[in-house]
């Protein structure tokens, strides 16, 4: 949307176009009768109004015409938007059977995907064009909702159970995904992007990796795409311990336990995050078993490096001395 | 006071021991429809004693037979409601499908994570 | 005021309910409800303004796309804290425990409430509770959302949730003890004459308010108390980790808190169903069908409440009951709009400050009630659920009718309440520019919420931002609107011109007796012989249509 | 409010006052369906999804325990109407007999459910880190109050329900939050009803009740007649789910 006022967000999936003309049928309605009585309101105002400070109104009590009237009348309108809306709706929540199935995780604060074929992403999700997509929805602790505006579909993420959510993007670009439903701190945060591609470019994607040329600038956008910044934030208030300086520094760990923050023990963390817990924080990262190749490893690791010279946070707790521990 | 007679009702102890007599009789009972294997039909069974005893209690204990109608009517529509609020939830539950097609009482032994590839 | 009819010169009444004792413990130990409604407007000003001035912080920093000056966390207690104030705090006591405690006994020619001690205990219930809250507030403050959804609330939440809930639930107490006294009132406390036809409107939508009140309120109650549980004991009804369900919750908490709306609207529509026929000096067109669609929106009110909920998971077919049921909830809304509307003909129709809030409240909620035929359609909401369009439509309802209904009948009895009359022109203004901040405060929102923008985001992309800047700008404005009202009305209670037993004048009982009235309400107990809203057998008012014969003695009927 | 003898100032007629806080009562009473609605209604869905652990739950109470405290409660019931009707009826000595034997009969309710609850907790059978719904088949030493019948029995059932729904230990907690949930409220309203008798029984010790000023009983009575019918259907509901095995 170019204008600096827009007001409909773009039509990308069968439903999008559909939920416009109701929503434009019920704005006309509403229109109309929010006019009408604005301008009755307004006639009456003025050819009513007090002339004589001691003259009073017109002895009428009601009719009752008038009222079966505006009684029945709305009551029909209002019973046609719900069908209309009502068939929408069953449409929505009954996914056809030859649907592309693709598991969504929500975790404070970041989604979790995977593709048919097992290929992970974080935040991301890419789906081909015109092609039934049905998302199987899971919560691994409060609730979400996943919402992507211009494919005009949401549906809450429900821990204890799977709720699905189905669309057909209709139109390739690339559309912003919404937690919409306040799930805590980074509520805000838990957003994303939805890829639509062609069929032929989404096999290609699905098949291999895009290489990164500098390894430092592809860990370092690795390092937000799999949402490693919205808990090991910079200045140390996060959820992990702040990276800044890290690198080759001693880490004191919950065990008591001092280790060097070498390669080694940087992967480890990613995959087995659980392993040695730097002091002072609650074990809450997941596993990136799986969802990271060596390779990523290895570019996260430089962008680590490069955060060495970064000032160190005051108060990043479990540090050995002279250093921020991290896991 | 003779006003006051006129609309209030006593109730007298002979009723009051007949109903309680009544009441301790249909509690054994409820006890023993809970040894008889009635299938699907034990809670009701049970709810139906149950709403005897306590449509006794309120009838003649709290003398709701005799109170103004208004009163009636307030203790119905309370009745009323707590059935709207139970029945209305429940068709949500009853009519549930989670998205394997298994009805309400959803799957039990549900684990948090990815669900299983077919 | 600007027909006052009487004569021109006007005292205060020798001795009134405010000067009838002093002192401290006479206030705070009173059984009498037009002081008890004082306690409550001090209590309930208290916490608009500091709902207010969460209000102020949330739209400050959602001026950039980054935010301006809050953290996450901080943002989330602002936005919880914003809500918890303003709907258990300030929206469900303002117009009952404010307005109706003072005029409902007024009205039907009562000396007091039927129970004037639980009357006094719900205002000390309201008072502890609202202190539980101001604990959390600054114990760590509450980052729930004021829906305290679990598991969120009962497991995840690191902030002072378990006072807050306190406070909530005990607050709940008041708004039973103050529901209960309205309809024994109604039923067993009306002057000889004072048939149920001829209750004024006010009284009709407080009975209804009140059926919502005792029939909602303990279920949030014993909600809210099992989520306290479950929080401290680990009790696990609502813990998917133990097999609960969190959408039960939801259901439990909707239950209440979606009538809860109209225990917050029903009362504003009742204030406004006595500034209409007043200031257009008309009894009002189809009586019998207003207070009916009162009662109609209590009763099917409750019918509704999972449309909060249509993109939970919850089945198809309850989904599609509950839309359907929406819509009809829609109706009786739309019955008092055109009933309104229909009065204003053939009235004398004045532009007092209260008729202008009057406008304004049909105007917003004419707004506020339409969109959420949008929300109500299943269609729509899969689309605009949990956006700013949500936000904007129940602040239209909420803030747009309901405070506007509040402020119109606080002008509207302001002289009765303190026996003085306020400064209209600087009234007037401080309407208009209420009417144009909310406006622009809230429109931007609408589109906000089309254009995807979900509720309750610290940060949001930036193409949001121009809408932001818009609704902060309107916010400002319309923080002005607030205080002027308040500094004003202040000054009048104790410097206003006196303004006599009924300057407007109005029909209703309560301007039968002097302002400020005697403790007693009424120095004789009054006999109604006329019909509600009725200017022209009404010698008593001074007015052109008033027969000289005398009120006609007109015989009580059942219908209208 | 100023009161001239029995007859307080808002009211005109001793009879308006009497019919306007029995209105009062009822209202309230409707108010404590919904209260207690929202409790049933979560017991009502847990019990349908976790059929099994709601059985195996309710067979570990104490039949006999609950039996007793339904007679004594009934009892009671049947003491407060009557305790009504003498005050109706002007006999003031009645009242107070009837009045105290009705307070004696909540105390012996509330001291049973008081063993029931400490035998539950002995039994670490109360939701939270330490619940355990095996403790007492794994731990029979730890348990004596339970005779090696009961336990075999206990033993038995366990397996069975483990075998039906492999999560019984988080799912009995469920049965336990609504029976400590709904006995909990109700004990609460016993509690608060038996303060109330108490300034009963204090006023009608002075003697300020007689046929023509007995309201306070009469709604007060209305309340315990109120308790009682809750725990009317919490018997069944909590102690007669699975007992026919």
């Amino acid at each position: 949307m170019q204008s600096p006022f827009p007001f409909v967000p773009e039509q990308a999936s069968n439903f999008a176009a559909n939920v416009d003309i109701l929503f434009s049928f019920i704005l006309l309605t509403c229109l109309f009768f929010a006019v009408l009585i604005t301008a009755l309101a307004t006639f009456a105002a003025f050819k009513y109004r007090r002339v004589h400070p001691n003259e009073v109104g017109a002895p009428i009590h009601g009719n009752m015409a008038l009222e079966i009237g505006w009684t029945g009348i709305p009551l029909l309108i209002a019973l046609g938007m719900f069908a209309w809306g009502a068939v929408l709706y069953v449409n929505f929540r009954t996914a056809p059977k030859d649907t592309l199935d693709i598991n969504v995780i929500g975790k404070q604060w970041m989604w979790r995907l995977q593709q048919p074929n097992g290929r992970r992403e974080i935040n991301e999700l890419h789906v081909p064009l015109n092609r039934n997509v049905k998302l199987i929805l899971g919560s691994e602790d409060v609730i979400h909702n996943f919402y992507v505006p211009a494919f005009r579909v949401k549906m809450d993420v429900v821990p204890g159970r799977y709720n699905t959510l189905w669309f057909r993007p209709t139109k390739i670009g690339k559309y912003r995904l919404f937690c919409s439903q306040y799930c805590g701190t980074n509520h805000a945060v838990m957003t994303g992007w939805v890829t639509v591609m062609d069929p032929a470019d989404y096999a290609t994607w699905l098949s291999g990796e895009v290489g990164e040329v500098n390894p430092a600038a592809a860990g370092e956008k690795l390092f937000t795409q799999l949402a490693c910044v919205t808990c090991h934030l910079s200045n140390g208030t996060g959820r992990g311990p702040s990276l800044n300086g890290v690198y080759a520094a001693k880490v004191l760990l919950a065990d008591g336990s001092i280790v060097v923050a070498d390669d080694g023990y940087i992967r480890e963390s990613i995959l087995e995050p659980k392993a040695k817990i730097v002091a002072g924080f609650q074990p809450v990262m997941p596993t990136f078993q799986g969802l990271v190749t060596e390779e990523q490893i290895m570019n996260l690791t430089a962008y680590i490096k490069t955060l060495q010279s970064q000032p160190v946070p005051p108060k990043g707790a479990g540090v050995a001395p002279a250093s921020t521990g991290k896991k | 006071m003779s006003e006051n007679e006129h609309t209030n009702h006593i109730v007298q102890p002979g009723t009051y021991t007949a109903i309680i007599l009544t009441l301790l009789t249909l509690t054994a009972l409820t006890v023993a429809a809970a040894y008889v294997n009635l299938g699907p039909f034990n809670i009701v069974v049970a709810l139906a004693i149950a709403t005897i005893k306590a449509t006794l209690v309120v009838l003649f204990f709290m003398h709701a037979k005799f109170v103004p109608r208004r009163t009636q009517l307030i203790i119905i529509s309370g009745v009323f409601w707590l059935i709207i609020l139970l029945f209305m939830t429940l068709s949500d539950y009853v009519t549930r499908v989670d998205y394997r097609g298994v009805r309400f009482p959803i799957s039990q032994n549900f684990s948090a994570g990815l669900p299983p590839r077919a | 005021m600007s027909t006052t009819a009487t004569a021109p010169v006007q005292t205060l009444p020798e001795h009134h309910y405010l000067n009838a004792t002093y002192g401290i413990r006479s206030w705070l130990l009173t059984t009498d409800h037009k002081r008890i409604a004082l306690l409550y407007l001090a209590s309930v000003t208290f916490f608009f303004f500091i709902g207010g001035f969460f209000a102020m912080m949330i739209r400050l920093h959602l001026m950039t796309p980054n935010g301006l000056l809050l953290s996450a966390d901080t943002y989330n207690r602002m936005f919880t804290m914003h809500g918890v104030t303003m709907i258990f705090f300030f929206l469900i006591p303002s117009i009952p425990a404010v307005l109706g405690n003072f005029l409902i006994p007024l009205m039907v020619g009562a000396k007091d409430l039927a129970f004037p001690r639980v009357n006094l205990l719900s205002w000390y219930i309201y008072i502890i509770g609202g202190c539980f809250t101001l604990y959390s507030m600054i114990a760590g403050g509450l980052d729930t959302g004021w829906t305290f959804y679990t598991p969120f609330s009962t497991v995840y939440s690191n902030s002072a949730v378990a006072p807050a809930v306190l406070g909530v639930f005990i607050t709940g107490f008041s708004s039973i003890l103050t529901g209960l006294n309205f309809l024994v009132t109604v039923h067993t406390m009306r002057a000889p004459g004072m048939t149920w036809f001829r209750l004024p409107i006010f009284v009709w939508s407080h009975y209804a308010t009140s059926v919502v009140m005792i029939l909602g309120t303990p279920v949030i109650a014993i909600t809210l108390g099992l989520a306290a549980m479950e929080r401290v004991f680990g009790l696990g009804f609502f813990n998917p980790a133990m097999g609960g369900d969190p959408i039960l919750f939801q259901h439990l908490f909707w239950f209440y808190s979606h009538p809860a709306v109209y225990i917050m609207i029903l009362p504003a529509m009742g204030v406004v169903s006595e500034l209409i026929p007043t200031f257009a000096r008309k009894q009002i067109f189809g009586y019998g069908f207003v207070a009916a669609a009162s009662l109609a929106i209590a009763v099917i009110g409750f019918l509704v409440w999972a449309h909060h909920m249509f993109v939970t998971g919850q089945s198809t077919y309850a989904a599609l009951a509950f839309s359907l049921l929406t819509f009809v909830v829609a109706i009786p809304s739309a019955i008092k709009v055109f009933n309104w509307t229909a009065t204003l003909f053939g009235g004398s129709i004045s532009f007092d400050t209260p008729m202008l809030y009057a406008f304004g409240f049909i105007g917003l909620f004419i707004v506020g009630g339409l969109t959420g035929l949008f929300l109500g359609c299943l269609g729509v909401d899969m689309h605009v659920h949990d956006t700013y369009f949500v936000v904007a439509h129940f602040h239209y309802i909420m803030v747009g009718g309901a405070v506007m209904g509040y402020l119109g009948g606080m002008h509207f009895w302001w002289p009765k309440i303190t026996g003085r009359m306020y400064p209209e022109w600087i009234a007037r203004i401080a309407a208009l520019i209420l009417f144009v901040g909310f406006n622009l405060t809230f429109f931007p929102q609408f589109v906000l919420g089309y254009l995807g923008m979900p509720r309750r985001y610290h940060v949001y992309p930036p193409e949001f931002q121009v809408y932001n800047v818009m609704s902060t700008a309107g916010a400002s404005i319309l923080a002005v609107g607030y205080l002027l009202p308040m500094i004003y009305l202040t000054w009048a209670a104790f410097y206003g011109k006196v303004a006599g037993p009924n300057p407007w004048p109005a029909t209703g009982l309560e301007w039968r007796t002097p302002s400020p009235p005697p403790t007693e309400n009424f120095e004789v107990t009054p006999v109604v012989t006329w019909e509600p809203y009725d200017f022209h057998h009404r010698p008593d008012l001074g007015l052109e249509g008033g027969a000289p014969q005398g009120p006609a003695v007109a015989p009580a009927h059942g219908d209208d | 409010m100023h009161r001239t003898g029995a007859l307080y100032g808002q009211f005109k007629t001793l009879e308006q006052q009497k019919d306007t806080a029995t209105l009062g009562m009822w209202i309230f009473l409707v108010t404590e369906i919904m209260f207690f609605g929202g409790i049933m209604l979560a017991y009502t869905i847990n019990r349908h999804t976790y059929f099994p652990a709601f059985a195996m739950g309710s067979n570990t109470l104490s039949l006999f325990l609950g039996g007793t405290n339904t007679v004594v409660l009934l009892a009671s019931s049947f003491t407060m109407a009557m305790g009504v009707w003498s005050a109706q009826v002007g006999k003031k000595q009645l009242l107070t007999i009837f009045l105290s034997l009705t307070l004696v009969l909540g105390f012996v309710f509330l001291g049973i459910k008081y063993i029931e609850y400490a035998q539950k907790f002995h039994h670490h059978l109360v939701p939270g880190r330490n619940f355990d719904i095996t403790y007492c088949v794994n731990n029979p030493a730890r348990c004596d109050d339970l005779s090696p019948s009961e336990l075999e029995v206990e033993r038995e059932e366990l397996a069975k329900a483990l075998n039906a729904d492999p999560a019984l230990n988080s799912h009995a907690q469920l049965y336990y939050s609504a029976y400590f949930g709904m006995t909990g409220l109700h004990a609460l309203h016993m509690i608060i009803g038996a303060g109330l008798l108490l300034w009963l029984l204090k006023e009608s010790l002075a003697g300020r009740f007689d046929a023509q000023y007995n309201n306070p009983v009469d709604i007060i009575g209305l309340y315990w007649h109120f308790v009682d019918i809750v725990w009317i259907y919490l018997f069944p509901l909590l102690y007669l789910i699975d007992r026919h095995k």
